[in-house]
């Protein structure tokens, strides 16, 4: 499943998802009507994700990124094609809380602390009080902020609240995380942090994550996977298997993503990741040499 | 949740509904009184009403023209007044603070309790009084937008004013009124039917007769219902024209860009509130 | 005047502004260096100023007494600034020193202000009836509002509209309807018709701002608790209304502004005994003679007004968690 | 209004539920115009009949006559001309006592004016309450051959300010009360009240226009059809005559007694009301609330002439023959016969009353 | 004036700065008073910028960055110390419309066109309107916004909307450009972009240059020296000198600036300048190796 995989090439849709699949994605076109006419979104998208597998959308703005984990997490329908959930329809894994979400905007509710806005899911589906607080407290522990479980939002730095975030798409174990550009409002130095704390997260939790993002560097350092696409309409230009950390095989699961550590940022393999992504973004080598970088 | 609706469908919606609440209103309402039988003494039916609108129609639209042009003056001096003390208010924090009083204990003074008194003070043989009564209950709305538009310079713009060294003349010019005018203009359309209602209500309480306020109160004096009622609807239009003629102006001008919020970062600020309909002080 | 802060006192009258600005710290200047100082002290400065105002206010009615032309100052035939006489504009200390005399010589008759205290209680009262049923009857439109759209663009029209009729136009249907309900051991009280006509006035900008808030939920948080399969009353209860709470408190004071001129208007137009509206034309009969005591009932109103509308900002104070994205002034 | 037998059926039989309710809708705030009723509310003399009465006041925009049509209250005081206009606009309403037999307006003019006829108005700011208060000027200047359109009207509202301050050249005042408030102002230039010299007035009663003012109205198809109802507008009649002697007997007494019952005015300007609302009622010859066929007819022919600025009229056809009736004051007039009461007013002289300041 | 300077021992202070000093900071603290106290922003800030410098700011959220440039700009007035540019005081300076300057956000008027907003400053002025309309036009041309000029902000994207604020700092050649993060809320690749034109556009103008960021290759990239601070209060911890792309000597002109191309971004010199940055950042070697990347 880490082989590559070609959108232009899609292998033939098995009748029904396996249960190691976390989403299916197959044939989904996504056109939206507006005044100015019709905005061909998303086109012939095929896509399959482990469950425990880490994929990464990168692509230019406008591209689909976000409309994509929309359809995956049924906040919007697909014009065409059909997305299976852990075997279920989109609707159906929402109703069942599946899959947990963060946004870019961490999205906290500004009149809630942190336990607080933690416990609202769990809340939301009658978890009792005290198994509630228990788990609240679990992870705020596992984000680190354990001591500001009585603050406000407003209280909090941009990406103490994305941790918050993080933390409230945990609460219910969901076994898919689907995540749109989380780290996109942070600054460079916290964002590697949180980086680093989200592959952390995900191995502990083995959840399969679809992960939204601009950055290269960021998309290669957190994924099995990196969804490279076009835009206009949006389409999966390919597909690019990483081979970071421990493991080079094809199973992909959540102990490989363990080993991955800051210090891998600096690996050669990483650099070359970094390209292969970099070239398939621009559709083309970019030069040759010693490059591997993401300068941004 | 709801279904998508194209976006023209949802422009017939938006024009076919409210039509469609009306004549279902006055339909019930006609049905009450014709077929159901609710005495057409205090409740005329719509046709009654409109039989009279035709029958006086010379009276009403000379007692429309007396109230709007009240209105429209005290509007217009209301305005006036409402952004320059704004702009005062909003230069020196001591002003502001001072008005303070003033301005709240304007916000919720009823009309029927000024009245006999500005009769009194500026003459009951004028419409100066009902002038001035519009003026009052147009200014605390645009004072009150104003002031807030006056605020909502950025601290970017601001700080770029600055690096520029503009004078205090050019910041108001190239800043602060611009970024101002969607608040402003809110404020006008709020104030535009508080004007028609306020010189309206004044007229019950003294001076020149001949507006729509004193001509509904003598026809309902003398049960003339249906009559009272037809320069009640003309009151009811003469407010909404004040209101669309502001809302239009409104539009108009917010066609030319106010601040957007920023997509990026999210950050941005949203200039104004002003798509949606907002909200009236009514004063009687 | 409890508090003199014009934007928390007086209605921001767009209730449908809403919450101004979310607090965005931006560049340094949001913030001041120079103005240090306590909050307590920043008040007691913003008092200070008040009263200054208002001592301002009277030195001018005063000093123009002294120096304006008996007939006023006339601009062609249209006198634009009022005539100075003691029947158009009395001396303020006899507007004051007229609050502690009786009402009239009657031996039976009250201080004038203890009558227009208890009038003033009384219209509160009414008010306060007018105001519940405006929140009820605003939240109500409201909801079906935010919950339909079609709701929205059929009736919101209207409810714009209802509020360029000429209220008094009604006072005496209302009255007149109200007095034929009867309904099991309930009787119709003439109170009832004015509360009603307060409502009337009330439920506008409480509607309005209830439907602003209601609809003011970012997406993302819309979306969040679609994500958590939460249905419609569980949104409105985690997030609708904790969200509506800046844009309904501005609304809610705007309604009890709104309340108390729609009950004065009331009484004006049907003589209900009692409160400040019966007051008025009372006494602006009398103003020819006494002409101070003509002032009395309107600055009892204007308290009225100002203690409804600050009661209501108490609460603002109560759900402060609330509106934590509010601005601090 | 339900009879005074059936009091056991309630099960509450207190001695107020054998009662009869009756409301009574006044066209004004509480004040010594209508002293008589509130004299026979405090006298006991409704109770004696065997009713409960409530008065109810109005305010500025309740038309007595229209509570009454819609059946909010049982009778009503209003004045004639305006309830000519609701009778023609569908009210169906009958005159059952003609309590005030003259006019009480005054349309009152400085002295210096040279404004003292009717036919001075032209070319002159008129002032008027509105409020169908109008009409005695229109039909007083249409019997001058005078139109709406040559004078300017101008609303007054409830005082006498915009006469005093010079912006009405004329106002309209009511003897018992806007005429007192003139005399209760203190005259800027002698530092005392102003007098009567002061004035030109001008009294309606003595024009083509006077009208008939203050009656009791009553529900033209219940007097007809209920009969009970029928009974009890006798027994009513009787105490409100009982309560207007009792004010022309006792001036003092029926101000006190309106004071208390909620008028804001004080005690001179009170007693200077009922005195002068008495002058208005006594004498009566045929009887207190009996009404003049010839002053009803010239009200109708005033009502009948008269066009407002906005080419209104007020009536354009005679009111029908139910729009007045006799028979229940007299019958109520008869039934108090024997007792020691004078009907007439024959025996009755104006009181004199200081006026003082303010009106307080 | 390119070997590097530590803010510990600041050479002496010359009595007058020279005319080819830009900007001279001698000594400068800021102390601001808040509700929560006194906040030190900035202590003991010396530095010296030659004119036709390239200078970057970089250091954690809160060092200081924006408060210094401020100070400069004389947006705000320094608690000691003494600031000069171009021998002047700030208040002069800034009177003298010496500097150009542009924020994070874009900061145009949106009821103004493109043209007009970039018209703004020299409309303030009282620049004539032909040579008004010829200097936007040729800046607009700068920019690559020429198609624009009636557009207005809101229908440009956030990159475009940058480019026309820099046009708009550029009107009235400055010879000084005072720069916060103005890349800061641009994506990856349209940021990328916009630092090549940059330093084009600077070497066209000749003009110093302060630039305040978060992001080291964005520094390394663009500077000619790299200003590292540290929080708390905020201190110049190391200046590190860019020895890149064609000139190595001690002249850091706008000619060596301008031979800086999007191929630098690959240089083996790049990446160790970005490890030193990154080093000075962090206070210590990060690791031995083949590093000198910053993933961000
Ligand atoms: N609700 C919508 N209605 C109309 N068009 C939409 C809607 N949502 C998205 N689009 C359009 O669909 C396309 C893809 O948008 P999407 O938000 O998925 O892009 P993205 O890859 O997430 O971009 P970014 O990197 O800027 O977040 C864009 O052209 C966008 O304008
Ligand atoms: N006007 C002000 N009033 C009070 N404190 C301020 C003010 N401006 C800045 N500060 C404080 O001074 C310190 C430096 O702020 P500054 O904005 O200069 O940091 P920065 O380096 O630009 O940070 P960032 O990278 O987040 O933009 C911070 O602690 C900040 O809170
Ligand atoms: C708003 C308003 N103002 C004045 C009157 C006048 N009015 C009613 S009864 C009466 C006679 C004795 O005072 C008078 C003058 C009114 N009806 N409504
Ligand atoms: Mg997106
Ligand atoms: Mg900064």
């Amino acid at each position: 499943m880490s082989a590559p995989e070609n959108a232009a090439a899609p292998e033939p849709a098995p009748a029904a998802a396996a249960p190691a699949t976390a989403v299916r994605v197959a044939g989904v076109n996504k056109v939206f009507e507006t005044r100015g006419g019709l905005v061909h979104a998303l086109e012939g998208i095929d896509l399959e994700i482990a469950a425990g597998e880490f994929v990464s959308l990168i692509g230019p703005s406008g591209c689909g990124k976000s409309t994509l984990m929309r359809l995956i997490a049924d906040l919007d329908a697909p014009s065409a094609g059909t997305i299976t959930v852990f075997g279920k329809t989109p609707t159906q894994a929402r109703l069942d809380q599946e899959y947990g979400i963060a946004f870019q905007q961490a999205g906290l509710l500004p009149w809630r602390t942190v336990a607080a806005n933690v416990a609202l899911p769990l809340e939301l589906h009658g978890v009792a009080s005290a198994p509630r607080k228990a788990k609240v407290e679990e992870l705020l522990d596992m984000v680190g902020l354990a001591d500001f479980a009585d603050r406000y939002p407003d209280q909090l730095s941009g990406g103490m609240q994305q941790r918050v975030a993080i933390a409230r798409s945990l609460a219910e174990q969901p076994r898919l995380l689907l995540m749109d550009e989380p780290f996109g409002a942070l600054d460079e130095m916290t964002r590697e942090k949180m980086q680093s704390d989200l592959v952390r997260i995900s191995a502990e939790t083995g959840a399969a994550v679809v992960f939204v993002t601009h950055s290269i560097p960021e998309a290669v350092f957190l994924s099995d996977r990196v969804v490279v696409m076009s835009p206009r309409p949006g389409r999966i230009r390919e597909i690019v298997p990483m081979r970071l950390g421990a493991s080079n095989a094809a199973t992909t699961d959540a102990a490989a993503r363990a080993a991955r550590t800051d210090g891998l940022r600096e690996d050669r393999s990483f650099f070359e990741m970094v390209t292969a992504v970099r070239e398939a973004l621009h559709g083309a080598p970019v030069a040759a040499g010693a490059r591997g970088v993401e300068t941004r | 949740m709801s279904a998508h609706l194209t976006p023209r469908a949802e422009t017939t919606l938006r024009i076919v509904a409210p039509l469609a609440v009306g004549a279902f209103v006055l339909g019930v309402w006609q049905f009450l009184v014709s077929v159901v039988g609710i005495s057409d003494y205090l409740l005329p039916s719509p046709a009654s009403i409109l039989e009279e609108i035709v029958a006086s129609w010379d009276s009403i639209v000379s007692a429309t023209l007396i109230t709007g042009t009240n209105a429209l003056i005290g509007l217009v001096v209301g305005t006036l007044l409402g952004i320059t003390l704004a702009a005062l208010a909003a230069r020196w924090r001591a002003v502001d603070q001072m008005s303070a009083p003033v301005i709240a204990s304007l916000a919720v003074v009823p009309i029927v309790a000024l009245a006999p008194v500005l009769n009194s003070m500026f003459g009951a043989d004028s419409q100066f009084g009902r002038q001035a009564i519009a003026a009052i209950a147009s200014f605390v709305p645009i004072f009150i937008n104003t002031l807030r538009g006056f605020r909502q310079t950025t601290p970017v713009h601001r700080e770029l004013m600055r690096a520029y060294a503009a004078t205090p003349g050019q910041v108001l010019r190239t800043l602060t009124l611009p970024t101002a005018r969607p608040f402003i203009l809110t404020g006008i359309r709020i104030a535009s039917s508080l004007a028609v209602i306020s010189a309206l209500v004044a007229e019950y309480f003294g001076g020149p007769r001949g507006g729509l306020g004193s001509l509904i109160s003598t026809s309902a004096a003398s049960s003339a219902y249906a009559r009272a009622w037809a320069y009640v609807v003309a009151s009811i239009a003469l407010g909404l024209l004040f209101y669309l003629v502001t809302l239009g102006l409104e539009r108009l001008v917010l066609r030319t860009r106010t601040i957007q919020p920023d997509r990026t970062t999210g950050t941005g600020t949203t200039s104004t509130s002003t798509r949606s309909t907002t909200s009236t002080t009514v004063s009687h | 005047m409890t508090d003199v802060d014009v934007r928390s006192t007086t209605p921001a009258t767009d209730a449908a502004g809403g919450p101004p600005a979310r607090g965005i710290r931006s560049g340094g200047s949001a913030r001041s260096s120079r103005r240090g100082g306590s909050l307590a002290r920043r008040r007691l400065a913003a008092v200070g100023w008040g009263v200054l105002g208002v001592l301002l206010l009277v030195a001018l009615w005063e000093g123009y007494k002294l120096v304006a032309p008996a007939d006023g100052v006339l601009i062609g035939e249209t006198r634009v600034l009022p005539r100075p006489t003691d029947l158009a504009m009395p001396h303020v200390w006899d507007m004051i020193g007229r609050l502690g005399e009786p009402v009239t010589r009657s031996p039976s008759a009250q201080a004038l202000w203890l009558v227009i205290l208890l009038a003033a209680l009384t219209t509160l009262g009414i008010a306060a009836a007018g105001w519940l049923v405006g929140v009820v009857v605003g939240i109500g439109l409201a909801l079906v509002m935010q919950r339909w759209r079609l709701a929205e663009w059929g009736l919101l029209p209207w409810i714009v509209l209802s509020q360029t009729v000429p209220l008094i136009a009604f006072a005496p249907i209302v009255k007149s309807w109200g007095s034929r309900v009867e309904i099991g051991s309930f009787e119709w009280q003439d109170w009832m018709s004015v509360a009603l006509i307060a409502s009337y006035l009330a439920f506008f900008p409480i509607a309005i701002g209830a439907l602003k808030g209601l609809q003011s939920p970012d997406r993302i948080h819309e979306e969040l608790m679609q994500t958590y399969a939460a249905g419609y009353w569980a949104t409105l209860a985690k997030l609708r209304f904790p969200a509506a709470v800046p844009y309904l408190l501005p609304a809610l004071r705007l309604g009890a502004a709104n309340a108390v001129i729609g009950a004065v208007v009331a009484e004006v137009s049907t003589g209900l005994q009692g409160g400040i509206g019966r007051l008025l034309i009372q006494f602006a009969g009398q103003a020819s003679g006494d002409p101070a005591k003509a002032w009395a009932p309107i600055f009892g109103a204007i308290v009225l007004g100002l203690v409804a509308a600050g009661s209501v900002a108490l609460l603002g104070a109560i759900l402060k968690n609330y509106r934590r994205t509010e601005e601090a002034a | 209004a339900c009879s005074s037998g059936d009091s056991g059926s309630g099960g509450d039989a207190t001695d107020d539920s054998a009662l009869t309710p009756v409301k009574l809708q006044l066209q004004w705030l509480p004040q010594g115009q209508f002293a008589g009723y509130f004299a026979a509310v405090d006298q006991g003399f409704f109770e004696d009949e065997g009713l409960d009465v409530e008065i109810i006041p109005s305010g500025g925009d309740i038309v007595p006559q229209d509570a009454l049509a819609n059946g909010d209250v049982d009778y009503a005081i209003a004045w004639v001309p305006k309830v000519l206009g609701s009778i023609e606009q569908g009210a169906n309403l009958t005159d059952i006592a003609q309590i005030f037999q003259r006019s009480g307006t005054l349309q009152v003019s400085w002295a210096d004016s040279g404004i003292d006829s009717v036919a001075d108005f032209e070319g002159k700011k008129i002032g008027s309450w509105g409020f169908g208060n109008e009409w005695e000027i229109f039909a007083a200047m249409a019997a001058e051959g005078l139109d709406a359109s040559t004078v300017q009207i101008i609303t007054q509202d409830f005082n006498m300010n915009a006469f005093l301050q010079g912006d009405i050249d004329a106002a309209q005042a009511m003897t018992y009360n806007e005429y007192a408030q003139l005399l209760e102002t203190v005259n800027p230039d002698t530092g005392e009240l102003y007098q009567p010299e002061d004035f030109n007035v001008i009294s309606y009663e003595d024009t083509e226009g006077a009208m008939l003012q203050d009656a009791i109205w009553a529900d033209t198809e219940r007097l007809e059809s209920d009969t009970e109802y029928a009974d009890t507008t006798v027994k009513f009649l009787k105490a409100v005559i009982k309560g207007w002697a009792f004010a022309a007997a006792n001036p003092q007494d029926a101000a006190d007694i309106t004071i208390a019952a909620g008028s804001g005015w004080g005690p001179s300007h009170e007693l200077w009301m009922v005195n002068e609302t008495n002058k208005l009622i006594w004498p009566s010859d045929k009887g207190i609330g009996v009404i003049d066929e010839t002053a009803w007819d010239k009200t109708v022919a005033g009502a009948l002439s008269a066009v407002n600025e906005a080419g209104d009229h007020l009536i354009t056809e005679e009111p029908p023959a139910s729009a007045w009736s006799n028979e229940y004051i007299e019958k109520a007039l008869s039934e108090l016969e024997g007792e020691d009461l004078d009907l007439t007013g024959a025996d009755w002289s104006p009181i004199d009353v200081t006026l003082e300041e303010g009106g307080n």
